[in-house]
C-alpha cells in the first residue's frame, strides 16, 4: 500500500507527467470518508457505546487545541520566522491528516488488532480546535475568525460527509452495511492504494516546492514534531484508556499534520500567513515520513505500552 | 449592430476566497458573473497545478463580470480591499455587448 | 440509501460545501444506466419475451403523453403560470425520474418482490412522448420541435447507453453476465448511496433556489401530482396485468417527475418557459417527496392491490 | 513583431445550446473558435454551480472567437438571434495577432 | 465486451452526445495501468523470472524499432504522402494499443490459454523504440529529440504506472494481492466494459474525422499492416518459444498501433506531421479493426502455430 | 482608483505543448501566468471535443498572462516562434490593472 505512495513519490521527484484528475481525487476522497464513517457508525451500534467514547473525545479536542502551544514555542525558538507564519504551522500539527489515519486503520488491521470503531468520530472532533488555537497566538485574539469562517470551516464537506455516514452506521447498524459492503468494504484497501498513489505525487510535489522555501530548521521541525505528538497522544491514551489499536490510532492522530481542512481555513482567516511554507512542510515533509517510517513506529509504541 | 460599451472586471484569486468574492458582488448588486475554473497558474506565490489536488488551497478560480462604467469604481474599490491581502490579481478591460439593459 | 439522500440534503441546505465533482455524478450515470440494462436485458434473456411486454410499452408511453394534459390542466386552473410555464412543468410530470425508479427498484426487492426485467425498457420508452404533449400544449403546434431537435434529445447519452446495455444483455444473458458481475452487479447498490447523496446535494439547493422562485400553490402541485401520477400508474398496470413489482414500479415511473432530460430538451424546444420554476419544482419538491414517502406508498399501493 | 487588429467575440450561453451556436458558427464560416467550460456564474436567471449538475441545464459554456472585424456584423446578427430568445449574453473585443491568415 | 465497443461506436456515428467525462476516461486508463500491472508483477513473482522473459524484451524492442521501416516503405510506395506524414504513421504502428493488448488479454483468459505474465513488461518495452526509428526516417537525424523530449515521452504516466504496478506486483507477490484483489481483480472486466464504451465513442469520432482526411490508401494500409505487423509478431514469438497465449498477445502488440503515446510524443518531436492524418486512421481505422476482427484472427493464429 | 495599463497575451496551444510554453514563459522571467482547460474548439487543423480524451493530443489550454507593454516584444517573439510550428493561435490585447508592481 505504501508501495503505491512511494512510487507516485518518485514519479513527482522524477518530474513525470503522472497525475490523478481532480475530480477522482475528490471522487476517492469522498468515498473513503463514507466508507470509514460507516464502519466506524456500524462498530458502534454493535458494541454499545463504549464508556470511554466521551473520554476520548474529550482527549482529541484537547490535544488538538493544546498542541499549537507546543509547536508554536518549538518554531519561534528555534527559527526565525514570523509569528503569523510559525502560528499557521502550528494549527496544522495540532490538527489531523485523515489520510495518514486511514494508513494506520489498515496497520492496525493487518497487526492482528481492533480499534475502537468510534476513533473516527475523534478524528473529526481533532480536526478544528487547532485552528482556534493558532489564530489566538497568530493575533492575540485579534484573528478574524468570524461566524461565517467558522461556519464555512466546520461544514467543509469531507467533515459532513464523515460524521454523516457515522451517524448513517450507528442507524443501520451491521445487517444494512452488507447490502452496499461489496461496495464501501471490499475494494476500499485497493482505493486506498490508488488514492496513495495520488497523494505521493502531491507529496512530491510539495516536496519539490518546498526544497526553495524551507530552512533546514523548519524542516526538521517536521521531522521531530510528530514525535512529540506521539508522545502526547501516548499519554491521552493511556489517560482514557485505549486498547492498543486505539492508542495506535491516536497517537497517529496527534502525530499527523493537516494539509486539507487547516489551509483552506487559514487562507480565509489567516491571510497574512505563506502557505508557501506551511503547505511544503505538512505535505512534503511530515506525511511523507508519517506514511513510511512514522506508523510503524506509532505501532510499536502502542503494543508496547499496551 | 447597435453595440453599448461596458467595461469587463477579471478576478483571478485562490478558490478558497471565492465565495466571498462572489457575496461582495452580490452585495454590490452586480447583475451577472461567470467562474471559470483555471488549471494550472504562477504568480508571486508559487506555482500549482490542479490535477491530483484534492483541497482547494493552491488552485485559482478566474471570475469576471461585464459591468457598466459608471458603476466600476463602486465595485473595484471594495472587491480591492478583499483581494489585496490574498492570492490573486484583478484586471480591467474594455467590451461592447448588444444587450445593454443587461448589465 | 435514502439516508445518504437526506444527509446530501440536509449538507445543502446547511449550505455546507460539499459537493461530488461535475465528472464523478456523470461517471455514476453512466455506470448505474449500464447496469440496471444489462441486469434488465439479462433477464428478458433468461425469462423469453413475456407477453405483456408490448403491452407494457404501450402503457408507458400512453402514461407519458397523457399526463401532461391533467398536469396542465391542474396547473392553469390552481395557479396564474403563463400557459408556456405550465405545458413545460407538465412535461416533467409525464415523463419519469430514473434515479427514483432506481430506487424504487432496491425497495421492491428489499420487500423481496420481483418485477418484470423488462420494466427498464418501459422507463425509457417513457421519458421522450411527454415532450411532444408539452410542446403541442404551450403552442398549439408552433413549438420548435424541428427534427435536429427530436434527433438531439432522442440520442441524448444516458438512453443511448440504457437502451445499448439493454440490448447487450439480452445478447450475452446470464453467464455473459458472470463475469462482469462484480463490477455491475455487486457494488450496484453503494454505487446508488453516493449518488443519492449527490443527488442530495443538488436537491437541497433546488429546494433553496425554490423558496425564492415558487407559489405555495406550485409547491402544493408538486406534492399532489405524484399521487394523481400514481393513480394513473397503477390503473395502467393492473390493465396490462404486470405483477406486485411490476406495478409498484409503474407507479413510481407515472409519478416521478425529470430533471434532467426533459429540462435539456426544454431549453432548446421552449426557450421561453423558465427554468427557475421548472427545476426547483422537480428536482426540489417532487423529487425528494418521491423518495422519502413516495416509495413506500408505492410499493404498499401495489402490494395492496395484488 | 508585426500585430493585426482582430475582434473577439465571447458567448456565454447555457450548455444545452453550444452544438447549435458551433453549429451557426460553422455554417457562417467563422475559421475556428474555442469553449472554455465555466464552473459556476449568476445572470438574470438565477445563479448555479457546475459541481453535482447531473444534466447539463443550468451550468454555461463560453465559446470564443478570433475574427476579421469585416466579418464581425455578419456573425453577431444571426448569433444574437440565436442566443436572444435563451439564457447567454455576448460581447465584443479588441485584440491583436500575429498571424493574419488564420482568422 | 466488444460489444460495448460497437455500442459507443454506434452512438458516436449516430451524433449521440454519448460521452464519458475526461477525467473518468483518466481515471479508468490509470485504474487499468495499475490492474494489469499488479496482475504481471504478482505472476512473475509466483512463477519466478523465465529465461525467455529477456528474449521475449528484446523481441518487443526490435520489432518496435524495426516495424516502423517496413510501414514507411509500404506508405511510400502506395500514396503520395509527404515523408513526414509518412514516417509518423509509421511510428504508430511499430509502437502498439494497450486498450487493444487488454482486450486480446481476456480473450486469451477466455479460450482457456495462459500468457507468459511478463508480457505486460514486453509491451510497456515495445511503446517507445518506434518513435525513435520514424524521426530518424523523417528527416535523416535531423529531428528534433532532443533530451528533454526523450525526458518527457519516457516518463509519460501511464508508462510509469504501468512500469511501477508491475514492481510492486513482484515485490508483494500473490499473497499481498489478495487484500486489494476486490478492487484490482474482481471489478477489471467490467471497468474494462465501460473503459471500451468510451473507446468506442472516441473511435467513432475519429471515424467520422477520418472520412474527410483520410485517402483510401491509407485507409487500406490501416488494415493490411496489422496483419503484416501479426506475421513478424509470429514469428519473433516462435523465436523466443512463447507459450500460445504469449504468442497471441505479441501477435496484438506487434498488429496494434498507438493512439496515445506516440501522437503526444510526435506533437513535440515532428510537429510537421498532421495529427489529422495519423489520429484518425489509428483511432478510427485500425483500433476497430483489431478490436473487433482482428484479435480473433491473431487468437487462431498463435493456437495453429503452437 | 488609480489604474496602470498592461498587456494580456493570449496563447491558445495544444495540450502536449503546454509545459514548454510555460517553461519558456518562466525562462524569459515573466512574473505569472494563469492556464485555463478548454472544453472544445476548432481551428485549421479540425475540431476536438474534450470528452473521452484519454490522450492530450488534440485538446487545447489556454494560457494567459498580464504583463508591462515594454516586455511584450521580448516574449511574444520566441513565444511566437515556439508555436508558429505547431497547433495554435496568440493574442494580445490591453487591460488595466490595480497593483503595478505585480507585473
Ligand atoms: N454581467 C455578466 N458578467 C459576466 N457573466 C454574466 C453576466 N451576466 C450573465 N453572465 C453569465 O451568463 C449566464 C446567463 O446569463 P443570463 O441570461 O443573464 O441568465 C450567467 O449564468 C452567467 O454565467
Ligand atoms: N479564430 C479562432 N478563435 C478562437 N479560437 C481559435 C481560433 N482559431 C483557432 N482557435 C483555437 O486554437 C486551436 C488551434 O488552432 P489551429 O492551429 O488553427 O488548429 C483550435 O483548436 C481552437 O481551440
Ligand atoms: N501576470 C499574471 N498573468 C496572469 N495570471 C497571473 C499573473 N499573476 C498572477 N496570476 C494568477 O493569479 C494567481 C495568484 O497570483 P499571486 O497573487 O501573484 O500569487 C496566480 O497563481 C496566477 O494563476
Ligand atoms: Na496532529
Ligand atoms: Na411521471
Ligand atoms: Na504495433
Amino acid at each position: 500500500m505504501v508501495l503505491f505512495f512511494v512510487l507516485g513519490l518518485s514519479a513527482a521527484m522524477a518530474r513525470s507527467d503522472l497525475s490523478i484528475p481532480e475530480a477522482i481525487a475528490k471522487g476517492m476522497a469522498v468515498y473513503l470518508m463514507m466508507a470509514i464513517g460507516l464502519k466506524g457508525g456500524t462498530g458502534v451500534a454493535q458494541h454499545g457505546i463504549d464508556t470511554t467514547l466521551f473520554a476520548a473525545l474529550l482527549a482529541g479536542v484537547v490535544l488538538s487545541a493544546g498542541m499549537p502551544f507546543v509547536a508554536f514555542f518549538l518554531l519561534t525558538k528555534t527559527s526565525p520566522l514570523p509569528r503569523v507564519d510559525a502560528a499557521a504551522i502550528a494549527a496544522h500539527y495540532g490538527s489531523i491528516s485523515i489520510v495518514t489515519f486511514l494508513a494506520a486503520m489498515e496497520a492496525v488491521r493487518a497487526a492482528g488488532l481492533e480499534a475502537e470503531s468510534y476513533m473516527v468520530a475523534v478524528a473529526a472532533a481533532m480536526e478544528m480546535p487547532a485552528i482556534v488555537t493558532a489564530l489566538w497566538l497568530a493575533k492575540r485574539g485579534e484573528g478574524r475568525l468570524d461566524a461565517t469562517t467558522l461556519r464555512e470551516v466546520s461544514l467543509n464537506g469531507s467533515i459532513v460527509v464523515l460524521l454523516g455516514s457515522f451517524v448513517i452506521g450507528c442507524l443501520i447498524g451491521p445487517d444494512g452495511l452488507k447490502p452496499v459492503a461489496p461496495f464501501f468494504i471490499d475494494p476500499f484497501k485497493g482505493v486506498l492504494c490508488l488514492f496513495l498513489l495520488d497523494m505521493g505525487v502531491i507529496a512530491g510535489r510539495g516536496l519539490r516546492e518546498g526544497r526553495k522555501s524551507l530552512t533546514p530548521a523548519v524542516v526538521l521541525f517536521g521531522l521531530y514534531m510528530p514525535l512529540i505528538g506521539a508522545m502526547f497522544g501516548l499519554a491521552a491514551a493511556s489517560i482514557v484508556g485505549l486498547s492498543a489499536g486505539g492508542t495506535a490510532l491516536l497517537i497517529t492522530l496527534a502525530a499527523s499534520a493537516s494539509y486539507i481542512a487547516v489551509p483552506a481555513a487559514l487562507r480565509l482567516a489567516l491571510p497574512e500567513a505563506r502557505p508557501s511554507i506551511y503547505l511544503p512542510l505538512s505535505l512534503g515533509v511530515t506525511f511523507p515520513f508519517n506514511l513510511t517510517l512514522g506508523i510503524p513506529i506509532y505501532l510499536a509504541l502502542a503494543a508496547y505500552v499496551s | 449592430m447597435k453595440m453599448y460599451s461596458k467595461k469587463r472586471i477579471d478576478i483571478m484569486v485562490e478558490a478558497p476566497l471565492m465565495t466571498r468574492v462572489l457575496k461582495l458582488l452580490d452585495d454590490l448588486g452586480v447583475r451577472g458573473y461567470t467562474v471559470l475554473p483555471a488549471l494550472a497558474g504562477k504568480g508571486q506565490d508559487g506555482s500549482w497545478h490542479r490535477d491530483g489536488q484534492v483541497g482547494r488551497v493552491g488552485s485559482v478560480v478566474q471570475i469576471f463580470c461585464i459591468l457598466d462604467e459608471a458603476r466600476v469604481d463602486a465595485v473595484i474599490e471594495p472587491l480591492f480591499k478583499l483581494v489585496s491581502r490574498q492570492i490573486g490579481i484583478v484586471t480591467l478591460s474594455d467590451v461592447q455587448v448588444i444587450r445593454a439593459e443587461h448589465f
